[in-house]
């Protein structure tokens, strides 16, 4: 269990880097590093539903006239790409870079300057996404952008170069940080915290770390192949001469269905967290959710053709891959089964926190069984690229990963501030999100079955989807509004929400035996982990005596925090522990943290130059500068040691 | 992003819970990713394989029939099969170079980084040539999809092997400066690994796209 | 070959890191002869690349054949995956060998391979 | 049939919520899946219904026991701390085999299905070929030499196997009431059969996403009596009912994709007798037989307008002989254009523009004043004089006739 000793009394000198904005341009904590995904990642998250909300606007009643045809089709592409690669993707991340470190019990990642450097080119190649609307020429070939429509022969325009590009930025950060934490969970975790330790979010991490590894490299050159169709003139997309527009949908899927796991899991990760707090039972068949995690990534890199069943694959490759998607239901039935058991039994508390997790299982698996109704392939021929599909992919996307991401924010947040995130806001928030997010997609449905084809601009009067739109774009108002909620909710209990202490949850895993913030080393002494869930061992042994998750007569705990009497088990209402001042500094500890540098920011900067060199008029002094300038710091950031010498 | 695991290992002199270094398992990683990487460029280079719709084509020659002009074979086999055996030898003085570093041997650590580091710029050399000479005999990156996927992949397999080599030239310049020890054997050792994978792409790449027809 | 070479070394640099599984590496004795096997194989390939053997069925599969030796034992010996920790044989392996399948199926989905011309 | 008579009825009772809900949101379903006209239709809807009905099955029983679990286990005040339980293998080997086996009762029909559908067409089908292009249909019936655009004739009970190409980007064919969907791909010809079970006019769509006007690449279908089939043949096979004078231009290159039809050939095969007046004769679908959401209600651009509609036919003809239309459109014996549709019997036909707008003198007069206004992107220029980019400068009388001349050309 984590032992951790009471720091010493606080040596407070500030060192510097330690605030204003320069810390954070300096940054390497990866807590910060974390917000700073956070705080992002929802930015882009309104961005993306504002899009949403102007496109059910000009849904709302046949032949609407709300935006122009043109404007339209940027705004569903960018909302596509906005939710995937600027919304879901980054929050996990968010949660990656906070709580990977604090629930293996390390300091910091791996390469906590690589860190800081996939954040930064995050940043920029989201910047760069969308600077594309100052141009009125953002990405308007669907967000899994089909060639040949997005050969330079059919999008001659900006569009798609800012597609290629952003998404090639993007794919730099998304690697990096894959590679970070593929380290860090192997190599950082605490003393005892054995693989079958690993508290469920970390693992479902550290597995979507493998898909991100695995499938990125193959988006990576197909936009590669289309960078230079677009920029050079080669042919890799250019039907005239003789290319296969197969060719693209082929790598786009062998990397779009790997994503779509890269997107639920790490919230199936953070639901695996939730629910056993608030159910106080230990989660249900923790080595099946592991292993099923693993069987899904591993399935998911056999199933990319599911997107293809209209494009005439044959029968044979429609079956094989008819088959492989089925077969993913049953790992992910598991998931499902298994959170209903950790619940059955239990004594549930429903916090906002626990209510979204709750979301999570009851919305995915409706988004679930209509995958199941996609993946055979006669009966998709009358699906695919209809409402229907709109309809379970956000039932998967929002039912599933932005319901598990509500969930984690709102109880990692007094982790993250020291603050609770008020309950009442909370409610509104989940019971207004719930309501509108099933009003939205549900009718979804049957405007597919209807035969209402997806991405279209506008649809015709008594095509017997008025209602079903009508529908959808009140429920579309309802998200904004309870949307709303959060941001407020959000932002006024960062100043003033209630005082949270160590442990406000109850919770089982390391994270909560440290301070809320933890101090920018976490951990006082690494712990030394004897369990999956040593706070329990530790605050009630009589629950969890002769459980197989612990160890007979290890049942003390010692939370490390300024001048608090050890085995303390906190509540809301220890305030004053609470403000960051009173954790003695790093040098007081003798623990050496990283020097804080903005070189990794300055070579992200510099990483994007090239790219923009090239869309704007290739020019070539631009694209060498930006490269020279990307050498030089990159050789400045990896010649200066992460720690001062010692 | 693997070089920029080169220094920043930030668990280098921690503990770490395996025992090994933080930074070769990064590499390790990378490497599996990179897989997937030049899976992808081969498998499009083999796709594409007999559907350009004019030549020149890799193995066998070709008449525009509309202007007559005549275009020989394009892959040759000697020239690359020389370049191949060049890279082989690069890693055979990579390993040495590695022992060499690790035994704290100042001076054949150089020299071997340093042939390493030539034998990479040797075969890109043949590379140049080759590309050149291509193109002298109309095979452009545009001119079909075989000049398309060749040119990528092997053009992405050359700009891996510059990398390798700026990476050797930088050990090799702090060999110099600082001299590398026993202690340094570990940056080394992934140099030497992204070296041999590179190498490895390269052994496959020369019998799907130049042996194979 | 190897085993008394990879202990003399293991001595040698002990003293590098903590961990000799790390570094129980072959050395010139070894590498010498890696090489050598190496340059045979290539100078195999391009050997049949010239004889009859190109035009029967057999040519294919025997370069195949050559240039996996080739690519093993490059990742065994001057990888020294051989030597090394499981954990890193498992980070190349597996990716490699979904790689591969998927390679392998793409030339299915594109026609270039079927079951009965195989 | 009867095993899909027999799911329907399962199916009802298995998902009347959602059925009820489902019929609340569509009282009027033109274009719903269900119940299809064709074997193919029907061979997806009963692998739809079984779907729908095991999908609704574990619906139910994961939504039921987790509401029941909500329920039964919330916390209460003072009830103890829950027994500390970590799984039960057996439940957890039970639940990951009551889905394998749900799973194969989905797979085993799929796989059936997917290789009756997909075996080839008999040898007696009717060929058609679909050509898409950005933003319209192309329609081609190579037995009969006939080249149409935007509405299709088929024969009830005769086999009808599709040959699906595209000009340009991927499209894809779609009538949701006589089957599901194949994609257009570029390089590449894909087929569909079916066989229509009833006479009936049918909505149709593009279905994958092909640039600006995505949404308005619609067209028609109508499945109609062998007899009424052949008529239509015929009467497509004469030239245009305005037989205007003028010599059969030499036949437009056939081989090149997206040809128009063999004018020459054909022209001087056919008679240009004009069009029998019957209703019917044509083998028109009759008007009074037209559903009311067959016939577009596509507002039009605010601003853009016609000063009149109507024009001399005959005067219409020599502008059209003599303007840029030609250029693009193929009207039998009168202009060998390839670009855009074959209007030799545009009269004749109930939509226009890709079955965005009905066809009357207004629709085709805006149309043809200001396509690109009419339809995003259009590569049809703009006709009206002084609008922007205009191609000719035609002002709103001229329109008219040209308009007027069209209509006619029944
Ligand atoms: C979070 C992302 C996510 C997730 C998790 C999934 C999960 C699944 N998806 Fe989905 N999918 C998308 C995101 C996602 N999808 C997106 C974005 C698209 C559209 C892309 C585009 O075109 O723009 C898409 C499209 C898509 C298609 C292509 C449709 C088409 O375009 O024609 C298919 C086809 O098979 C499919 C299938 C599945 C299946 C079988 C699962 C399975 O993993 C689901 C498994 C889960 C369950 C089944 C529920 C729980 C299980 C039980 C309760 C056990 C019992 C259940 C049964 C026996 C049925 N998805
Ligand atoms: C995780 C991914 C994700 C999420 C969360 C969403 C969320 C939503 N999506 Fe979307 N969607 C996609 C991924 C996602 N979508 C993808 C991949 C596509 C396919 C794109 C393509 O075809 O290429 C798509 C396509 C898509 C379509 C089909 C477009 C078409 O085919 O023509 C529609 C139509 O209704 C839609 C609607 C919505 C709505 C109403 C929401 C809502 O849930 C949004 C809710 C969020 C908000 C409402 C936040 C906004 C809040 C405010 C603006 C309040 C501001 C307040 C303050 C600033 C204080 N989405
Ligand atoms: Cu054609 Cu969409
Ligand atoms: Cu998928």
């Amino acid at each position: 269990m984590a032992t951790t000793v009471a720091a010493p009394p606080f040596a407070g000198t500030k060192r510097k880097y330690e605030s204003g904005l320069w810390s954070w341009l300096a940054t390497t904590d990866h807590k910060r590093i974390g917000q700073l995904y956070l705080y992002t990642a929802l930015t882009w998250f309104l961005v993306g539903g504002l899009e949403a909300a102007i496109i059910r606007t000009q849904l709302y009643g046949p032949n609407g006239r709300v935006v122009s045809a043109e404007t339209y089709n940027q705004l569903f592409t960018m909302h596509g790409l906005s939710m995937i690669f600027l919304a879901i993707m980054p929050l996990s991340a968010a949660f990656f870079n906070f709580l990977i470190p604090l629930q293996i019990g390390a300091r910091d990642v791996a390469f906590p300057r690589l860190n800081a450097f996939s954040y930064w080119v995050f940043l920029f190649g989201s910047l760069v996404l969308n600077a594309s609307w100052l141009f009125h020429a953002a990405p308007n070939g669907g967000w899994f952008g089909y060639a040949p429509l997005s050969t330079p022969q059919f999008s001659p325009g900006l569009n798609m170069d800012f597609y290629v590009v952003g998404l090639q930025i993007l794919g730099v950060s998304t690697l990096a940080a894959g590679f970070n934490f593929v380290t860090t969970v192997i190599n950082m975790r605490a003393p005892g915290m054995h693989f079958m330790r690993m508290p469920v979010f970390t693992w479902a991490a550290f597995v979507t770390q493998f898909l991100i590894i695995l499938s990125f490299p193959i988006i990576t050159v197909a936009i590669t192949f289309l960078l230079f169709d677009r920029f050079f003139g080669t042919n890799f997309y250019e039907i005239s001469a003789g290319a296969d527009p197969l060719l693209w949908q082929h790598l786009f899927w062998l990397f779009g269905h790997p994503e779509v796991y890269i997107l639920v899991l790490p919230a199936f990760g953070l639901v695996s967290e939730v629910l056993p707090t608030f159910s106080r039972k230990p989660l249900f068949g923790y080595p099946v959710m592991v292993y099923s995690l693993i069987l899904i990534a591993f399935l998911g890199f056999g199933v990319w053709a599911h997107h293809m069943f209209a494009v005439g694959m044959g029968p044979v490759a429609d079956s094989i891959f008819g088959i492989t998607t089925m077969l993913i239901a049953i790992p992910t039935g598991v998931k499902i089964f298994n959170w209903l058991g950790t619940m059955w039994g239990g004594s549930l508390r429903f916090t906002t926190a626990c209510m979204f997790a709750i979301g999570l299982v009851g919305l995915f698996t409706i988004g679930g069984i209509s995958g199941v109704m996609h993946s055979s392939p006669p009966s998709d021929l009358q699906q695919t690229d209809s409402y229907f599909i709109v309809a379970h992919f956000h039932y998967v996307l929002f039912g599933g990963s932005m319901m598990g991401l509500f969930a984690g924010i709102y109880y990692y947040f007094p982790k993250m501030t020291g603050r609770l995130m008020s309950e009442t806001l909370g409610k509104w928030h989940f019971w207004l999100t719930f309501i509108g997010m099933n009003l939205t997609f549900f009718p979804m449905h049957f405007a597919g079955l209807d035969g209402m084809p997806r991405r279209i601009w506008s649809y015709d009067n008594n095509q017997g989807w008025n209602l079903d739109n009508h529908l959808s774009t009140i429920g579309a108002y309802i998200l904004v509004v309870a949307t709303a909620i959060f941001v407020v909710n959000l932002l006024r209990s960062r100043k003033s929400g209630q005082r949270a202490g160590n442990d406000p949850w109850g919770a089982p895993t390391i994270e909560w035996s440290i301070p809320s913030p933890p101090p920018e080393y976490n951990f006082a002494r690494i712990p030394t982990v004897t369990s999956r869930y040593p706070m329990w061992d530790a605050k009630a042994p009589h629950l969890t005596s002769g459980v197989p998750h612990s160890k007979e007569g290890e049942k003390e705990i010692t939370v490390s925090m300024a001048g608090k009497p050890t085995g303390h088990i906190s509540t809301p209402s220890d305030v004053e522990m609470n403000a960051e001042d009173v954790h003695p500094s790093a040098e007081s500890l003798g623990i050496h943290m990283p020097t804080p540098t903005i070189k990794p920011m300055v070579a992200a900067f510099a990483l994007t130059i090239p790219f923009i060199g090239l869309m704007w008029h290739k020019s070539l002094p631009v694209i060498l500068l930006g490269a020279v300038f990307f050498a030089v710091t990159l050789y400045a950031w990896l010649l200066t040691p992460v720690e001062p010498e010692h | 992003m693997a070089s920029a695991a080169v220094a920043d290992a930030h668990a280098e002199h921690h503990y770490t819970s395996t025992g090994l270094s933080s930074t070769k398992i990064a590499i390790w990683a990378f490497i599996g990713s990179e897989c997937f990487f030049f899976a992808s460029l081969i498998s499009t280079y083999l796709i594409y394989k007999g559907r350009s719709v004019v030549g020149p084509f890799p193995h066998e020659a070709w008449t525009n029939p509309a202007t007559g002009q005549h275009f020989k074979a394009i892959l040759n086999i000697p020239v690359t099969s020389a370049s191949t055996f060049v890279l082989l030898m690069s890693s055979l003085a990579m390993v040495l170079a590695h022992s060499a570093v690790v035994r704290g041997d100042r001076k054949y650590s150089k020299i071997w980084l340093a042939m390493t580091a030539l034998l990479g710029a040797t075969f890109l050399g043949f590379q140049a040539y080759e590309f050149t000479s291509f193109v002298h005999e109309g095979l452009t990156i545009k001119t079909n999809l075989f000049g398309s996927s060749f040119f990528i992949l092997t053009g992405f397999h050359g700009a891996h092997v510059t990398a390798g080599v700026l990476w050797l030239m930088t050990l090799l310049f702090i060999d110099m400066k600082r001299g590398l020890g026993p202690r340094d054997a570990i940056n080394v050792d992934i140099c030497a690994l992204y070296w041999h994978f590179v190498d490895v792409v390269w052994i496959a790449i020369f019998t799907l796209v130049y042996l194979i027809q | 070959m190897t085993a008394d070479h990879s202990h003399s070394q293991t001595t040698i640099d002990a003293h590098g890191d903590a961990h000799a599984v790390e570094h129980t590496h072959p050395d010139w004795g070894t590498y010498k002869w890696v090489a050598l096997i190496l340059t045979l194989i290539t100078v195999a390939e391009v050997w049949i690349y010239y004889t009859p053997i190109k035009e029967t069925r057999l040519f294919v599969p025997t370069l195949l054949a050559l240039s996996v030796a080739k690519f093993a034992i490059v990742v065994m010996f001057y990888m020294h995956l051989k030597y090394d920790a499981k954990l890193f044989r498992g980070l190349f392996v597996g990716p490699l060998t979904i790689a591969i399948l998927i390679l392998i199926s793409l030339l299915f989905l594109f026609g270039h391979l079927s079951i009965h011309a195989a | 049939m009867t095993g899909y008579h027999r799911a329907r009825r399962l199916l009802l009772a298995a998902l009347t919520p959602v059925f009820v809900l489902g019929l609340a949101a569509c009282s009027d379903v033109p274009n719903t899946i269900f119940g299809a006209h064709s074997e193919f239709g029907h061979e997806i809807d009963s692998l739809t219904y079984r779907l729908l009905i095991l999908g609704g099955l574990v619906f139910v029983l994961v939504e039921g026991l987790l509401i029941f679990v909500l329920i039964k286990f919330r916390a209460r005040p003072g009830n103890p701390e829950p027994k500390q339980t970590h799984g039960n293998t057996t439940l957890e080997v039970t639940w990951t085999l009551i889905p394998a086996v749900i799973l194969a009762f989905i797979a085993v029909p799929t796989i059936k299905t997917i290789f009756k559908t997909q075996a080839p067409a008999p040898a007696n089908a009717l060929q058609v070929e679909v050509i898409g292009h950005q933003w319209w249909w192309e329609f081609r019936y190579p037995q009969y030499q006939v080249v149409t655009a935007n509405e299709l004739y088929l024969p009830v009970g005769r086999t009808i196997n599709f040959h699906l190409k595209t000009n340009d980007v991927i499209h894809s064919f779609w009538i949701p009431q006589l089957g599901g969907k194949r994609d257009l791909v570029s390089n590449r010809t894909n087929y569909l059969w079916f066989t229509p079970d009833s006479s009936y006019a049918w909505n149709g769509f593009c279905a994958e996403y092909c640039g600006a006007s995505h949404s308005n690449m619609r067209f028609k279908v109508f499945t109609v009596s062998p007899q009424q089939f052949e008529a239509y043949i015929a009467h497509q096979k004469t030239g245009p009912a305005f037989a205007a004078a003028g010599a059969p231009v030499p036949g437009a290159d056939t081989s090149k994709k997206g040809a128009a039809s063999p004018a020459g050939q054909v022209a001087a095969a056919a008679p240009t007798t004009p069009a029998p007046a019957a209703e019917g004769a044509d083998g028109i679908w009759p008007r009074d037989r037209v559903p009311k959401w067959l016939i577009p209600e596509t507002p039009t651009p605010a601003g853009l307008t016609i000063s009149t509609v109507n024009g001399d036919p005959a005067r219409g003809a020599q502008l059209f002989k003599t303007g840029a239309c030609i250029g693009c459109h193929t009207i039998q014996g009168v202009s060998p254009g390839v670009i855009g549709p074959n209007l030799t019997h545009v009269g004749s036909r109930y939509t226009i523009a890709g079955g965005l707008y009905p066809n009357d003198m207004k629709h085709l007069a805006l149309w043809i004043k200001d396509a690109p206004a009419m339809k995003p992107g259009s590569i049809m220029p703009a006709m009206g004089k002084g609008l922007p980019h205009a191609m000719g400068a035609y002002d709103d009388q001229q329109i008219a006739d040209i308009a007027a001349y069209l209509s006619s050309l029944k």
